[in-house]
């Protein structure tokens, strides 16, 4: 099987402060892998380094194969590199379905069309309905965001990751803010993506994270704690020491 | 003691007596609040609990004075606060975490920490510190560089610091590690003061409170007893949609 | 060498009144994040009130400078409660701008209307007229005096900003003025205490600044850029960084005018963009003082 | 009938002052001469101009000439905003009477300028020469960067190599410099002996004279020239002490001993309760005015504009600043240039007159550039 | 006819906020508003068609910043920059190669844009005061060349002697300013409808996100400086327009087209008429100018404090712009109960 993603000896500074050290993994077509680890581990850092938003102080990343170590946040986006914020951060002012419409147009990259109309653009209207039914948010297609309840920002985060259409999708924290009744949706529509694409989650709620993944990667002080199946990792005693707690035994 | 000027509480009660009465209120013309009532006894505990976007956001927020009221009262210990601005509530004894958390991004840790001690001396930043240690390693860094469970961290422990009579809580588990929701929810255990819980971890939030109110678009939709609730499955499957996991 | 010497010394001594004419500012648009584009207004306000209580009053410098910083602040703070306190916050600096601007015209029109166009002088006590050796060169001894006062109000201004819980309290309330109010801090007085901050150094730089910058009617609107300039490199909000700021802004004209006076303007802004360029965020980012 | 005359200037902003000294001159003149001529009542309209603006001065000019039907256009403080209206006042056929644009060329545009101010060639030549006769071998020159500037420095590093001396640097001075210093020394390494300077009236020259009083380089002995907008009358007071000394050359000083211009000042005084402001832009103000007037009566009030100034061609006629004609040529006015310096008399600074160079015509007209 | 986007009908919650429906988008109407009341101004103002002139193409050139300001959110202070560019370049054409008014608006446009896109790559990494304080800078420059290049430019004395052809070699330029009027008019009008199609365009929705929250975009895979500097030069271009504009109708260009002024008063009169809708930037345009000019009329001395006075009035009393109001007052009368947010459709 081809790796969809691969990170070796991955490491970043802040100032004096090493926030990943020496981070190898990979994830493969099909893998739905739960990225867990105490707060301050270095997980949503991880995430920006895999993505783009930092640069990292050493390691290397493969996407697909290539080398995308230096290449730019957007770049790594159209070669299906995306992600979804920890902090739900959206255009304020814009309404859910414009949001739609320019991931969409973005991810086509039909953004330089200085004079067509948006109302017009083929194909357009119906794959942004289609959107947002998957995520129970047409009811407010027309609100704009800033006037959202949390919950449904949320969602829009995650329709817009899955709208461009991932080779690897990485969602942080999907799930916090979202009612259980609500994150059901979003496992729903995660299951319903093409089996040939790599998630990765990192998620808190280990009821979510038992739903979801098949393997799990624990970073602790950013470094690679442990690895492996969900049941095996959260088994491991010192998984259950530094993150699960008294919550280990629920399961 | 705090609320002196208007002061009609009688001696020999305990502080903390938080009366909601046909709360109404939004954001500007939008009503999103249509009429929520529910009493907390001094030192008591509720849990607000309901869907995503009935309101509980709201309602706190309405209660720190963040929203447009458009009617109805809000209470502590007797002294109607319904026109007070936001920091004169403060001083009332009420204490928020918002949803957002919304931690001074370009102060440091302890900058934040110390805009929440209303006057206390800078030794009670340990207190802090001791409840969170992850704080005290990072007091030196900025506030947005936080990582999110840090900055939720830090957002509790700043409304702790002032010693709140009241103390409001929406979603305060949200990004943190299972074992610090476990310290977390240990230590609100332990305080004296009457609180309000916002939380999508319905176990823990039903475990630690003593009453709980359901919402359902912007009025009341159910009150009872939390140990109760926590075991009628019905009754959260109706009001939440989903039941306690075996 | 000694063009080198003198191109410090005169440097230095131009950036300190750079610094005193716009650190007010700094506090205004940096800590408070209003584009008040009536600062140039009020420091000229400054400088009338000293000018007419020196000249019709015969009230000594120091004196004068006294009465124009706390007429200044008496007269503008009912602007704070009026107009400023409608328009505070990110997502007002457009209406900021407007407002500011046209309090500008209206101060400008009115100087205009009561005192004429005419140049308006504060004079200077004997002490402070003639010139200090500084090796070589020597500079005028107001100029040194200014230098003086601009290193107290900057020592003074990073104890107040950086060592006192106003400065933190402050901060926060611009941060998040919602979370903040919270919180339990008054904003509203902290952000008038600020303001009156703001306009007593901006009377303070109009008084201090008036040998260089003369008083005139249309003194209002004509340095704002040179503020901004200053604000702008130093990094919105650090102390520290518009006296570094003022220091580059003042050594850089000056050697651009000595050495190619002829594209002394060019060479400026060419300086400043390739300044901004280096250092897109200011010198001090995100450093109070 | 009324006969409206349109006044372009800035009446408000930075060179306010000069529209507020234009308007003093047109009352002192309608307070002494009457509103009337023969049988037609002359009224100003005004046109704020707040800073050079040439297509904001056309689209003024148009509105007085179409919609106030102005039958003279009059004012102008800067070049650019009197050149934008050549092409209107030879369309509508009428006069325009400059009351301070100063840049030669101005009227080579239209036949139907006339200016009653002065140039910057005019005020030069005279001073360059004296400051060649004084002895003086190397000069150096600091102008603001801007037309008149460039005028300046032309017309004495011509007159004065001409006359044998050398210009050993030409400094252009950025327009809105506020720090002089650094200028300064550069005169005083220059090794020359005398500096010619030109910066426009207003608050620039303030820094200036602090400056040259504070780098000492009156110590060190060198000699410091410049047309008289430096030492304005209004700015004389804020100018202080720094300023004591300087010698400049104009055409026009309060000072100015004659019984014209002491009934100017008086007639000044009456009307607005000092005569302090009273400058050179008042008096090109006063005797644009009279042109005005004297064209307005030689025709009748009929609108030929050609004929208009036809009829002030040659005119001569005692001005507050002395005696002064239109030469036929150039439409400018030809008068007497004097040297003055600044006195503290009775307390009070002056442009006092030391010497006078008389009938000086303007030396940069058809020049070319 | 409109061509704002056909929406699916969809179930909403009648008590969720929503915007104006985009059946009661009514801001296509603006252009040819604009169109239908110039023409009419043309036959009741016939005396004030030179102050008219340059109304037209003043708005314009706040167009021009609206699309920077109001769609990418870039506060500039140097539009002047693009504007004079534009006039200087047209003017200078006009003098030495050709003096048809539509080619010399094209060079214009090409100056404008040109010099934007050069300077805009330069400087758009930089946001808020720095950004500002890059633009002002980048405007000193150009004033300064423009000042040292008098060969070219006549520096301070202006560029004049630019006598412009007839417009499709049928109408003349004339004294009272008809041709001149009309002639800018259409270009506004003209302006105002390409303007609307780029805002609307994928491209403009792009914008706006920009304007936003950059980190976001760059998320979506968009480049946002590639955006901010597409859309900087395309602004460039409207300003070149309306600078080579002003000096085909003027005839004379002036180192004041290049000033931090006329900068600063560009983005009073949008700010005034109201930032993100295209229509504002004309209504604050006319609203300032015609203030102007008729306070100055009547107070030539003065008339500061009050037009100072009236730009309070809207900031207090008119939040959000002329514009602004206008909207609310159309929703109390239409009964809406949100208007459009500032920032968006136009
Ligand atoms: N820009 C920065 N400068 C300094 N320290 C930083 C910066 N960004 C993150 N950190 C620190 O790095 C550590 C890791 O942060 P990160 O956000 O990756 O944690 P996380 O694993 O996502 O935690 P959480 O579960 O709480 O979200 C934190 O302690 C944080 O304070
Ligand atoms: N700033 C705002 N302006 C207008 N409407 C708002 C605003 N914030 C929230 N709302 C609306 O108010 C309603 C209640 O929101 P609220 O945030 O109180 O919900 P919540 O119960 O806290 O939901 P969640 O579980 O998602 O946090 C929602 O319909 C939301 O769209
Ligand atoms: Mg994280
Ligand atoms: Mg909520």
């Amino acid at each position: 099987m081809t790796m969809l993603l691969e990170v070796q000896g991955l490491s970043k500074n802040f100032g004096g402060l090493q926030v990943s050290s020496d981070i190898t993994m990979s994830l493969k077509a099909g893998d739905r892998c739960a990225l867990i680890g105490p707060n301050g581990a270095g997980k949503t850092t991880f995430v920006n380094l895999v993505t783009g938003a930092l640069a990292p102080t050493a390691g290397v990343i493969r996407l697909d194969g290539r080398d995308v170590t230096r290449l730019s946040a957007a770049d790594r986006v159209r070669r299906g590199l995306i992600r979804s914020f920890q902090v739900a951060r959206l255009f304020a002012s814009m309404t859910v379905r414009e949001h739609m419409e320019l991931a969409i147009l973005q991810r086509d990259r039909r953004t330089f069309r200085l004079f067509a109309s948006v109302g017009r653009a083929r194909g357009l209207a119906a794959e942004v309905a289609e959107g947002l039914a998957l995520m129970g948010l047409e009811a407010v297609a027309e609100t704009t965001v800033g006037s959202l309840a949390y919950g449904q920002q949320r969602l829009l985060e995650i329709a817009l990751a899955l709208v461009m259409r991932p080779k690897v999708l990485i969602l942080d924290e999907p799930a916090a803010g979202v009612p259980h009744s609500e994150s059901q949706r979003i496992l729903d529509a995660i299951d319903r993506l093409p089996k040939d694409l790599a998630v990765l989650m990192i998620e808190h709620d280990m009821d979510l994270v038992a739903r979801f993944a098949s393997t799990i990667v624990v970073l602790a002080q950013g470094k690679l704690l442990c690895s492996g199946t969900t049941r095996e990792v959260l088994a491991d005693p010192r998984v259950r020491e530094v993150y699960l707690g008294s919550r280990a035994h629920a399961h | 003691m705090r609320i002196d000027q208007t002061g009609t509480r009688q001696h020999g009660t305990e502080p903390g007596l938080l009366e909601v009465s046909d709360l109404r209120a939004g954001y500007g013309a939008t009503l999103i609040l249509e009429g929520v009532s529910f009493t907390v006894p001094p030192r008591g505990r509720l849990a607000l609990l309901g869907r995503n976007g009935v309101g509980k956001t709201t309602t706190l927020a309405t209660l720190v004075g963040q929203t447009t009221r458009h009617g109805g009262s809000v209470r502590v210990d007797g002294v109607e606060l319904g026109s007070l601005s936001s920091s004169a509530r403060a001083a009332a004894g009420l204490g928020y975490v918002p949803q957002t958390r919304d931690v001074f991004k370009s102060l440091t840790v302890e900058e934040n920490l110390i805009t929440g001690l209303k006057g206390r001396p800078r030794g009670a930043l340990e207190e802090a510190y001791s409840l969170f240690p992850r704080l005290g390693e990072r007091r030196r860094n900025g506030g947005g560089e936080l990582s999110g469970g840090e900055q939720q961290m830090l957002s509790v422990a700043r409304a702790l610091l002032g010693q709140p009579t009241v103390l409001l809580l929406d979603e305060p588990l949200e990004g943190l590690a299972p074992v610090i929701c476990d310290q977390l929810m240990d230590a609100l255990s332990k305080l004296e003061m009457t609180v309000i819980l916002v939380e999508q971890q319905i176990d823990r939030a039903l475990a630690f409170a003593d009453r709980v109110v359901f919402l359902d678009r912007g009025r009341v939709a159910h009150a009872g007893p939390a140990d109760g609730a926590a075991a009628d499955s019905a009754l959260l499957e109706r009001h939440l949609g989903v039941s306690l996991a075996a | 060498m000694e063009t080198l010497f003198g191109i410090a010394v005169d440097g230095v001594a131009y950036g300190m009144i750079l610094f005193i004419i716009s650190v007010g500012l700094s506090v205004t648009l940096g800590l408070m994040r209003v584009v008040n584009l009536a600062h140039g207004a009020f420091a000229m306000v400054g400088g009338y009130v000293a000018s007419y209580a020196a000249q019709s009053f015969g009230l000594p410098y120091a004196g004068a400078l006294v009465v124009a910083v706390l007429l200044t602040v008496l007269a503008t703070l009912p602007l704070e409660s009026l107009l400023y306190r409608r328009i505070y916050g990110h997502a007002n600096e457009l209406s900021q701008v407007l407002l500011t601007i046209g309090l500008t015209f209206v101060i400008v029109a009115s100087v205009n209307y009561l005192f004429g166009p005419s140049l308006k002088r504060i004079p200077l006590p004997e002490l402070l007229q003639g010139t200090v050796a500084l090796g070589p060169k020597s500079i005028p001894t107001h100029r040194a005096f200014v230098i003086v006062a601009g290193a107290v109000t900057l020592l003074g201004l990073w104890w107040l900003l950086e060592r006192t819980d106003f400065g933190i309290r402050l901060r926060a309330a611009v941060d998040d003025p919602a979370m903040a109010a919270a919180l339990g801090i008054r904003t509203e007085r902290l952000y008038m205490a600020t303001f009156a901050l703001g306009t007593g150094l901006a009377a303070l730089g109009g008084v201090l600044g008036a040998e260089l910058l003369p008083l005139e009617p249309y003194y209002a609107i004509r340095y704002i850029v040179l503020f901004l300039a200053v604000v702008a490199v130093g990094g919105a909000g650090s102390v520290f960084g518009s006296a570094a700021a003022a220091l580059a802004l003042g050594i850089t004209d000056t050697a651009g005018k000595y050495l190619i006076p002829n594209f002394g303007e060019f060479f400026f802004y060419a300086a400043l963009i390739l300044i901004l360029f280096r250092w897109p965020q200011g010198f001090f980012k995100g450093k109070t003082a | 009938a009324t006969i409206k005359v349109g006044v372009i200037a800035p009446f408000s902003g930075p060179f306010a002052m000069f529209g507020q000294t234009f308007k003093e001159g047109i009352a002192v003149y309608q307070a002494v001469h009457g509103k009337t001529v023969g049988a037609d009542t002359v009224e100003f309209v005004f046109k704020d101009l707040d800073q050079a603006n040439p297509a904001q001065s056309k689209a003024l000019a148009q509105e007085l000439i179409v919609k106030e039907k102005v039958s003279f256009l009059a004012g102008f403080a800067f070049t650019p905003d009197a050149m934008a209206v050549a092409p209107l006042i030879d369309e509508a056929n009428i006069p325009a009477v400059i009351f301070n644009a100063a840049t030669s060329a101005i009227t080579e545009k239209s036949p139907r300028f006339v200016r009653s101010s002065f140039t910057l060639w005019q005020n030069t030549v005279p001073l360059a020469n004296h400051v060649a006769k004084l002895g003086v071998k190397k000069a150096i020159t600091a102008v603001s960067d801007y037309g008149p500037g460039i005028d300046g420095e032309a017309a004495f590093k011509a007159t004065f190599e001409k006359a044998g001396g050398a210009v050993v640097d030409t400094i252009r001075m950025p327009l809105k410099s506020t720090d002089f210093a650094p200028f300064m020394q550069r005169i005083k390494d220059s090794g020359a002996e005398a500096v010619y300077a030109f910066l426009p009236a207003g608050p620039t020259t303030l820094a200036f004279a602090k400056a040259f009083a504070d780098n000492g380089l009156k110590e060190k002995g060198i000699q410091f020239f410049g047309p008289g907008d430096i030492t304005q009358e209004p700015d004389l007071p804020a100018l202080g002490d720094a300023v004591l000394g300087m010698t400049t050359s104009f055409h026009y000083s309060q000072a100015h001993e004659s019984a014209a211009n002491k009934s100017f000042l008086a007639k000044y005084k009456e009307l607005f309760g000092s005569s302090d402001n009273a400058t050179f832009t008042s008096v090109g103000a006063y005797d644009g005015v009279h042109l005005i007037y004297t064209m307005l009566a030689k025709t009748g009030g009929k609108s030929d504009g050609l004929k208009a100034v036809e009829a002030v061609k040659g005119l001569s006629w005692e001005s507050p600043r002395g005696p002064v004609t239109i030469d036929p040529d150039s439409r400018h006015i030809r008068q007497t240039i004097y040297l003055r310096t600044v006195e503290r008399v009775n307390g009070k600074l002056q442009n006092t007159e030391k010497d006078a160079f008389p009938a000086q015509p303007d030396f940069g007209y058809k020049l070319g550039k | 006819m409109t061509d704002a986007p056909p929406t699916a009908p969809t179930a909403t919650d009648p008590s969720a906020p929503r915007l104006a429906s985009p059946r009661r988008d009514l801001s296509w109407t603006a252009a040819p508003l604009v169109g239908l009341l110039g023409l009419a101004g043309f036959w009741v103002f016939p005396d004030d068609l030179g102050l008219m002139t340059r109304i037209a193409a003043a708005a314009l050139y706040v167009l021009s910043l609206d699309l920077v300001l109001g769609y990418c959110g870039i506060a500039t202070l140097g539009q002047a920059a693009m504007f004079g560019t534009g006039a200087y370049a047209a003017g200078i054409a006009a003098v030495h190669l050709v003096n048809d008014p539509l080619i010399l608006l094209a060079i214009g446009g090409v100056a404008g844009g040109a010099i934007a896109l050069a300077t805009g790559a330069l400087i758009l990494h930089a946001r808020g005061l720095t950004l500002l304080m890059l633009t002002i800078a980048v405007t000193q420059i150009v004033q300064e060349v423009a000042n040292k290049a008098r060969d070219w430019t006549g520096g301070s004395d202006g560029l004049s002697g630019i006598d412009p052809a007839p417009v499709f070699g049928l109408f003349r330029f004339d004294m009272v300013g008809r041709t001149s009027y009309l002639f800018a008019l259409a270009v506004l009008v003209v302006g105002m409808l390409v303007a609307r199609r780029i805002v609307r365009s994928p491209f403009g929705l792009a914008c706006r996100g920009v304007k936003e929250d950059p980190v976001r975009v760059a998320a979506l895979g968009g480049s946002p400086r590639a955006y901010l500097v597409t859309m900087y030069a395309v602004a460039g271009m409207f300003a070149g327009v309306a600078g080579a504009l002003t000096a085909v109708s003027s005839g004379i260009v002036g180192l004041d087209s290049v000033s931090f002024s006329w900068s600063a008063e560009a983005l009073v009169m949008l700010v005034l008429g109201g930032t993100g809708r295209l229509y504002g930037a004309v209504i604050g345009t006319v609203a300032f100018m015609a203030a102007h000019h008729i306070l100055a009329a009547t107070d030539p001395f003065h008339w500061m404090a009050f037009i100072g006075l009236f730009l309070m009035g809207v900031v207090l009393f008119l939040p959000g712009g002329i514009a602004a109001g206008l909207e609310r007052l159309r929703d109390r009368l239409t009964g809406t109960r949100n208007g459009s947010a500032p920032g968006g459709r136009a």
